[in-house]
């Protein structure tokens, strides 16, 4: 369950602090108020999963020591989630992926026997619908925009979704649902949004996968080195 | 003439002006670069916390000050729907802002350098944007004075954060009171000149109070943020960086040293140590943003045609 | 033929073959491929190791390393003028990177996690490296075993301190040796990949041999890896990630364990965990570039008219 | 002394730095070897200098102390050497600004009665004068290439000029030069280039400073938390 746990967090701190680095940097006003409304639903989640991954794991660790004391390879975020912001079609279909796969793991989440993880679910899955509609619309407009917007578009769908296969690796965590089980509904959100966007969704004959266990890019390094550097200069100390 | 001295009279019963009423030239203009600059100083002000967010020393934090700088994203939000009632498009005045001719908020031009410095903007210069923004919300202009209803309700929760970064910094190890004790020094003197020139210096007060723009010169604003916040240093164990603040029984207020108008000068001037790194930022989005506007334009178009040809 | 003939004698007399020397197209196309592909690594190969120049542990390993990888762009620099003397431009080999056309060692399309990984990458991939290279100091293509004289006397430098690095680790806290042991067995089985496929699949080999551009097959100079990098490991306590492998007394080297070769195939194919991200950062050097080039040609045209002219 | 040589010190890492951040990223082959040249003879200077100066102050601090271990408010550094690099102009424009003031301060600085000092200055006045060499052909190449190079060289003048005063703040420190004597032979440097460049000087009515007193720009803490990421996270090790 810890590990597990340790895993979701990771993805929604990292994919959180993400969208945090844009803060000051959106295309628009209105993406300035949505982009960190996003970056704080999942930054909120992944508290809730560090501290119930905490309790779990028994050691006394406290969400702060779990989300910023760790090495690089103890992170086991998807490699989805470390992506970075390249332009504006990368992050709202990053999302897209992202949240069309959450979604449904939230809705089947809500009926775990751990009622903290029942909670969590509970409030998350509202936040991640809101936030598949939030990106699909964006996908929508990019793909059935202009030429370059559906240029962009376009190459940001060859890029990401080599890296989408992780997210269903399967998982038998008593408690917890199966990653394998919410492809269906995953597909079945994609193409409506990419039949909207007049994009195409390719086959992935070389999944890029590793996160779990630890495995990032070279992206990851660079994000943490800021991520941590308080925590890392003054330890032990409050704030 | 008998349209100014009608208008002035609706002012001094302080009835409010509404976008469709008429109104001076002048009074539209002054509102015009004052709400305008006003947003521009929201959106500009996301920079210097936002460059704290991916260094937030916990997640409590991080997720605090990710709430505020969008706060200050939503108050440019209203405030250019309130500039826009006056006719001039949000789009007209992001282009005044980057090319230089409307100005922003002089003390977003300092750098965010150490985490205590998120705590002393919260604190200080909200502080001192509250002091400003309370007696707008009974501007004469509608619109400004409801939009700053909205926006000094959040100012004053954003100020109460930042004390408590203060506070908690000032009851920490050596190495955060030292950061706490250096960023009131960095920012208390550019929290004062918010308040702009001292009133015998200030040009565009008196027509500003008698429409009822304003309702405080510079110096009385000032006077009171200073009254407001020494009692708050001296409670965290912080020392105000002014050796001539002397509490003066007859008035019942501070005492202030003489402040460097030169430095205000020179940062307006665009001279401060950041206007040029700022601009650029707000460059770079504005132009990387380009094509996702364009396409949410094009898009709307294809999506209503009807709509469109009915123009 | 005739001339295919008198090609080879001088070939098996140990001859060079210099540009100007007549010599078969293959021949030719070979040695363009390989040492353009040679070249490209070299400068593919400073972006892995270029990522821990900002994070290097300290200022002594932070100017060996900037030290190392400015030499491998000095080893570009060498293996393109060669590749040049074949009548092929970096201009045009480099494009073919771009669009690739062009392969790289597939090993610079595994990231470097850890500082460790900087050890790894010296003590193992310039170490198979110099197996590769050792025997090219005598190809028959003269340019081109001249430059690697130059090359492996600097690559074997590479190795040592690589070794050094790893062996600190090893001796380190806890935390350092975990780091070590973990390089290891991340870039171990890459390594082994760089000497290419099994000779048994190997497709390029013979006629290479035959032509001596190559002097040992794939399996031969992996088994020459293998024999002198698991002592290494040993010596400094670390634990080469092959369950299978053992010591042949009658063949006096190891046996190891079968190699994955789906996964060489997958990165050559470009679906590495790098493969993209490299070919994008070169790439937006190269565009970045663009226009710096671009006005050195033209300051150069500028102050060499009469030379210009004269062409 | 000590705080004279960490403010050289830290000026040669901060701009050794930045050059480094360009490995494998600079614009022709060539300058992937000459530019990690540069940084390298910069931070070879600044380990002499952090070396020199934790004898001096006698607290037994050594060159990986000072270099890594202080908060941002204690770097000295003038503010010119961590200018971003923005383009390929503020690159080489920052270097010949910095290697024109450094070369003629090397130069009397090789007349030191301090030992370790006249010694550091003998190598680096060879250094500084190659790195003006190479920085001034390239601010020649460009401001006398193509329309694009000329602007983008005069928007670089027009940003960093601001920023060169604080080389010359007066300084009494015996046994080192005071910085304010070199200006006269920077001027002529700099005059020599531009003219070959048809680059104009601009006048600096408000000069930027403060880099002596530790006010840095909102760049130096994201370069640090890179710069220090391995030392804070491993308190105490030995690499």
């Amino acid at each position: 369950m810890f590990e597990r746990l340790l895993e979701i967090a990771d993805d929604h701190l990292i994919l959180g602090h993400r969208l945090s680095e844009l803060t000051g940097h959106a295309p628009t006003l209105e993406e300035e108020l949505a982009l960190p409304n996003i970056a704080l639903d999942l930054i909120g989640q992944a508290r809730a999963l560090y501290e119930h991954a905490g309790i779990v794991e028994g050691k006394g660790r406290s969400e702060d020591d779990l989300a910023y004391l760790r090495p690089e390879r103890a992170y086991r975020h998807c490699l989805l989630v470390e992506r970075p912001n390249q332009d504006f079609a990368h992050v709202v279909l990053r999302q897209l992926y992202f949240s069309a796969f959450m979604a449904p793991y939230w809705h089947a989440a809500q009926e775990s026997e751990d009622d903290t993880v029942a909670g969590i679910a509970g409030k998350a899955v509202k936040e991640a619908r809101y936030h598949i509609r939030h990106a699909g619309e964006w996908v929508i407009r990019l793909g059935d925009g202009t030429e370059e917007s559906a240029a962009r578009m376009a190459e940001a769908v060859a890029e990401l979704t080599r890296y989408t296969p992780e997210l269903f690796e399967p998982d038998d965590t008593p408690g917890l649902p199966d990653p394998a089980e919410m492809r269906g509904e995953w597909d079945a959100t994609i193409a409506h949004v990419f039949h909207e966007a007049k994009l195409e969704l390719p086959e992935v004959p070389y999944p890029q996968t590793g996160g779990r266990a630890g495995r990032h890019g070279e992206v990851l390094g660079h994000l943490l080195a800021e991520l941590q550097y308080m925590q890392r200069a003054y330890p032990g100390a409050t704030w | 003439d008998a349209f100014l001295a009608a208008f002035q009279a609706r002012i001094d019963a302080e009835e409010k002006i509404e976008p469709n009423d008429p109104m001076p030239e002048g009074y539209r203009r002054t509102l015009v670069r004052q709400i305008g600059q006003h947003a521009h100083s929201e959106i500009v002000g996301m920079l210097p916390e936002g460059n704290w967010v991916t260094r937030a020393p916990s997640l409590r934090r991080k997720v605090a000050l990710l709430a505020k700088v969008q706060d200050e994203g939503g108050h440019g939000l209203y405030l250019y729907a309130a500039a826009e009632t006056l006719g001039v498009s949000r789009e007209e005045m992001t282009e005044q802002l980057l090319d230089g001719r409307a100005k922003y908020s002089s003390i977003f031009n300092y750098p965010t350098q150490t985490w205590a410095d998120i705590g002393a903007i919260g604190w200080l210069v909200d502080g001192a944007a509250i002091m400003n923004q309370i007696p707008l919300c009974r501007c004469s202009y509608g619109p400004y004075a409801r939009a700053m209803i909205r926006v000094c309700k959040e100012e004053s929760f954003h100020q109460r954060q930042g004390y408590e970064i203060m506070m908690t910094l000032a009851q920490g190890t050596e190495d955060q009171r030292e950061m706490a004790q250096d960023a009131l020094n960095r920012w208390w003197w550019p929290s004062l000149m918010m308040f702009g020139p001292s009133d015998k210096d200030s040009v565009n007060s008196d027509q500003s109070m008698k429409w009822k723009i304003k309702r405080f010169t510079n110096d009385e604003l000032r006077q009171k943020f200073i009254d407001a916040t020494v009692p708050q240093a001296e409670k965290i164990g912080l020392t105000v960086p002014d050796p001539d603040l002397t509490w003066n029984e007859a008035k019942g207020g501070y005492d202030h040293g003489p402040i460097d108008w030169s430095e205000f000068k020179r940062v307006l001037k665009g001279e401060g140590p950041m206007n040029r790194d700022r601009i650029r930022a707000r460059q770079k989005a504005w132009d990387d943003g380009a094509w996702v506007r364009e396409a949410a334009r094009a898009h709307a178009a294809k999506r209503q045609p009807a709509a469109l040809a009915a123009e």
